[in-house]
């Protein structure tokens, strides 16, 4: 077992004060902070090889696109993908997320359905939405239970021979839920039906593998798992990615150009037109490593203990009301006290150093099931300790008491 | 009293308190009195956006004199605004068009504000003197 | 005047050695290098500020906001923007272009006619290839002469009412040619047609101000002017831009979302969906702020001067024959030596520590009317000087010998 | 000779090479005697990708023997193939199925080859497999 305490020195953001408090930074689910060798694999890339990919016969470009390429194969390797052709780099889960509904606009058509769950994320709405719009294809809600978790019984009943695509999360960002996205794969699988999961809170807390889920698309944040901002894993099944259209036109992504024709490479090119974030894909594959060292099952351990206890303690002070209260939880929990308004709380507790979220945290259908205005989050990584929780506790207690 | 005299007076009694935590009290405490408006007022037109918390603001003109009239479902909210009416009820349009906003930086709230907060109270105040606007066009009619 | 030795002693990777050669670096035009403070404003931003903006109500989330939209604003007066609702940041140039070309989707119609230069990028060309397949608008193509100028007598003609947009870059990536691009607007505008301008191989080199040039939309890429890869700068005229539809629906650029209707949010936010690369536009900023300190005019004065040296020196060496001689060119030559391939001189001369381009440059179209392969190309930072085309040419010259 | 043989002689030629200069005059050289393909066999079909110059590559079997024959427009690339013929000219199909080919990195070229290069030269084994699989099955009909 890793010692986690050892682990902070790894994160300097964690030394940072915050109005003369120590920083307690409890909104990993919004972003997680960057260990030393992530910070200095980009300053070493644009010390040492800084170069545009693929199209240079030169030294920088060669050993800037072999660290490039090699990173596509960690995160084949991470996932368990068949192929390096089924892993594109994007800039983020939202635009991954764009470029597949994008796929399927000459697919689908009136009378089509596509599903999707209560509890995503705005980014696993609007292009869904977008595209139901574009293509007359019709959005069915899996509604969610009391305690946040999909209704599997009514997601059997909304899928059909009409259901074209299921989009779902893996674990919710406001609530922590995990879903129990293999059966849900299974299901949509007999009407020959796609999914595509939503992992960016999955991917940071325990191990994921395209194969064993048989999952059409997988999406990620580098950003949420102590890589950089700007990067986006999309896995997609080969056979699939070949038959959907390019998203964006650019270099890279063509065999040829004249003015009348274009023939778009083969995998993952196609996809990954204009240059790429090349620093930060690289250093996103150092991030990799960096929480593979660590080991997954250490991780996930040690988080359920954080989760667990904050909890427990939590549930101690008058008035808190937790939302989301499944089973299967991971790293996050939304509350609010009383009648107070999360903001008040989050701007009080702010001073005193502790981080956290409040709002509908991009997911106002949840807010809306709830009719609450937003809720406080709290969100956890591997760094965060104990005492820190003690810490958020009692100024939530200052909070409540300065603000009834 | 004049919005400048007015405004020099909250950035005295803020100056009393020595850390962002008695500030934030006395806010509190303001935010308590706030002139409420009336719920027939609380309308989807009166809602000032760029808030995390919803924030209502409404007008009424009596003798040349704009009042203002607010609320809030977060406290802290209710408190800025209602810094806001203190320093703006009962003042000429004219004069509210006119006035300058820099108390709120002196009295050292801005830094605690967070952005989307900070968003919202230019929001307040763009309101505010939209309603002046208003009022003195009728008025010089 | 700045004294551009000093000026190398800022850009770490120059002393990079290849092959036992001190490395050359004249691949410009494919990605620039990048400078102390642009490196360490990353190391900066993670170790101090990393946080997910607009959101949050906390600390770090406040200074990471205010950074990233004072970033905004620099870029807003650098260009001379009317306001900071008319930039947008993207993940680059290729990702700008696909959006306004998105932007397009519901006004065009067969009939319509879109008109590009045959001096293109591909980022500038399938992308609105694309859009044409989608919309039946046709593309028409302005032609170039043997000097690599646009023939702006047959632009005139290709105008008319059905004209409803213009795209063109600023400088060609790879001739260097500088276009005419405020006659081309102008002109465009006569027939209300919209322009956009690709300015990836501009804005580095010169300074460029959108209000006097009247553009529509203006488009590059951090990572060309010694910012980070993964940074595009997109500016639209406030009006025109209010009126596209989005291109990417997410988190952050919507106001309302429920499942039956999402209401969009104001501009800049409207384009920038999801978690954008908060540290690579906060380190373009730098970069912006590092080439005005240097000052564009300076650095244009001395990329003439080895523009005009690079180009005596080649022409003296036997069979060379140049691509693009306009008179007004930037930063960048295109060559071949007698039946040499370019691809050969390439790797020889990489062996030998100079870093060149060869291939067609993402601009087969030009290649086409060369009826060449392609070319090898070399381009221009301010950080290069006389002595480096000294070496160039020697390595030229050996190159020759061996491959004749 | 045996394909192993081949290549181990090849390897011993350019270990003779200090620098990588040598090694790629011997190249061009090499690349200056390549068995040329015949103008009408230069089709689009014969055309192998993936390289930033065009390879032709065709081949005929004879015999139960493969014979390749190849051109390109830039000299460093022909002297790359050049070894490959050199290598499978004259095998049977199976050998040439089962063969290994890593004297490339033994020659110590990869490093110098670009991506771009390298991959083409992957791309260059493959057909040539691909050639010698077609044989094989018509062999063996
Ligand atoms: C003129 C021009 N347009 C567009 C691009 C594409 O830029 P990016 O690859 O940063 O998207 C480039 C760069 O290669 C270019 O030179
Ligand atoms: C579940 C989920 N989906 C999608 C996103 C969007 O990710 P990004 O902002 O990196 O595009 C997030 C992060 O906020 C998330 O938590």
């Amino acid at each position: 077992m890793k010692d986690f305490e050892l682990i902070r020195k790894d994160f300097p953001i964690l030394e940072a004060k915050v109005n003369g408090h120590h920083l307690i930074y409890l909104d990993n689910a919004a972003t997680s902070q960057t260990p030393n060798c992530v910070i200095d694999s980009i300053s070493d890339y644009y010390k040492n090889l800084n170069s545009n990919i693929h199209r240079g016969v030169h030294f920088l470009s060669q050993k800037a696109t072999e660290k490039y390429e090699n990173t596509r194969k960690k995160f084949k390797d991470h996932l368990n993908a068949n192929s390096t052709k089924e892993i594109i780099f994007t800039s983020g889960t939202t635009h991954s997320i764009n470029l597949i509904a994008n796929g399927f606009i000459n697919s689908l058509k009136p009378g089509d359905e596509i599903i999707v769950s209560q509890l995503e994320h705005h980014s696993n709405i609007v292009p869904w939405q977008m595209l139901s719009e574009k293509t007359g294809a019709k959005m069915k809600v899996i509604p969610m239970n009391n305690l946040g978790e999909l209704d599997i019984k009514i997601y059997e009943k909304l899928l059909s021979n009409k259901t074209k695509v299921v989009f779902v999360n893996h674990v919710s960002n406001a609530l922590g839920t995990v879903n129990p996205i293999k059966k849900i794969i299974e299901k949509a699988h007999r009407y020959d039906a796609k999914v595509l999961i939503d992992g960016a809170q999955a991917v940071p807390h325990f191990h994921v593998d395209v194969t064993e889920l048989d999952v059409d698309f997988y999406v990620c944040s580098a950003h949420k798992f102590c890589g950089p901002t700007g990067v986006g894993i999309l896995y997609g099944k080969q056979r699939i990615l070949e038959e959907l259209p390019p998203y964006q036109g650019g270099g890279e992504m063509i065999d040829e150009v004249t003015f009348e024709k274009t023939t778009y490479a083969d995998l993952p090119n196609k996809f990954e037109p204009g240059t790429p974030n090349i620093a930060g894909v690289i250093a996103s594959g150092v991030a990799l490593d960096y929480i593979n060292d660590i080991g997954l099952d250490n991780i996930k351990k040690y988080e359920d203990k954080l989760l667990a206890y904050a909890t427990k303690k939590l549930k101690e002070i008058n008035g808190v009301k937790i939302y989301g209260e499944s089973e299967n939880k991971t790293s996050v929990i939304s509350f609010n006290i009383g009648d107070i308004h999360p903001y008040d709380i989050g701007s009080v507790i702010d001073n005193m150093g502790v981080a956290v979220r409040t709002g509908h945290h991009c997911a106002q259908p949840i807010m809306d099931y709830f009719k609450i205005p937003g809720t406080i989050r709290i969100s956890f990584c591997f760094y965060n300790n104990f005492e820190e929780i003690d810490i958020l506790i009692d100024s939530l207690k200052k909070a409540v008491r300065m603000l009834s | 009293m004049e919005i400048i005299e007015i405004q020099n007076e909250i950035v005295d009694e803020f100056n009393m308190f020595d850390s962002w935590m008695e500030k934030y009290e006395y806010l509190i405490d303001l935010g308590k009195n706030i002139p409420k408006i009336s719920n027939e007022n609380k309308t989807d037109d009166n809602i000032i956006k760029g808030c995390q918390s919803k924030v209502w603001l409404h007008a009424t003109e009596d003798n040349g004199k704009v009042n203002f009239f607010a609320d809030s479902d977060a406290i802290i909210t209710k408190g800025i605004i209602s810094l806001l009416i203190r320093t703006f009820s009962g003042q000429k349009p004219q004069d509210i068009i006119e006035s300058n906003l820099d108390f709120i930086d002196k009295i050292g709230l801005r830094q605690h504000l967070s952005p989307n907060r900070a968003n919202g109270l230019n929001n307040m105040i763009k309101k505010i003197k939209f309603y002046a606007i208003g009022f003195n066009k009728k008025i010089n009619e």
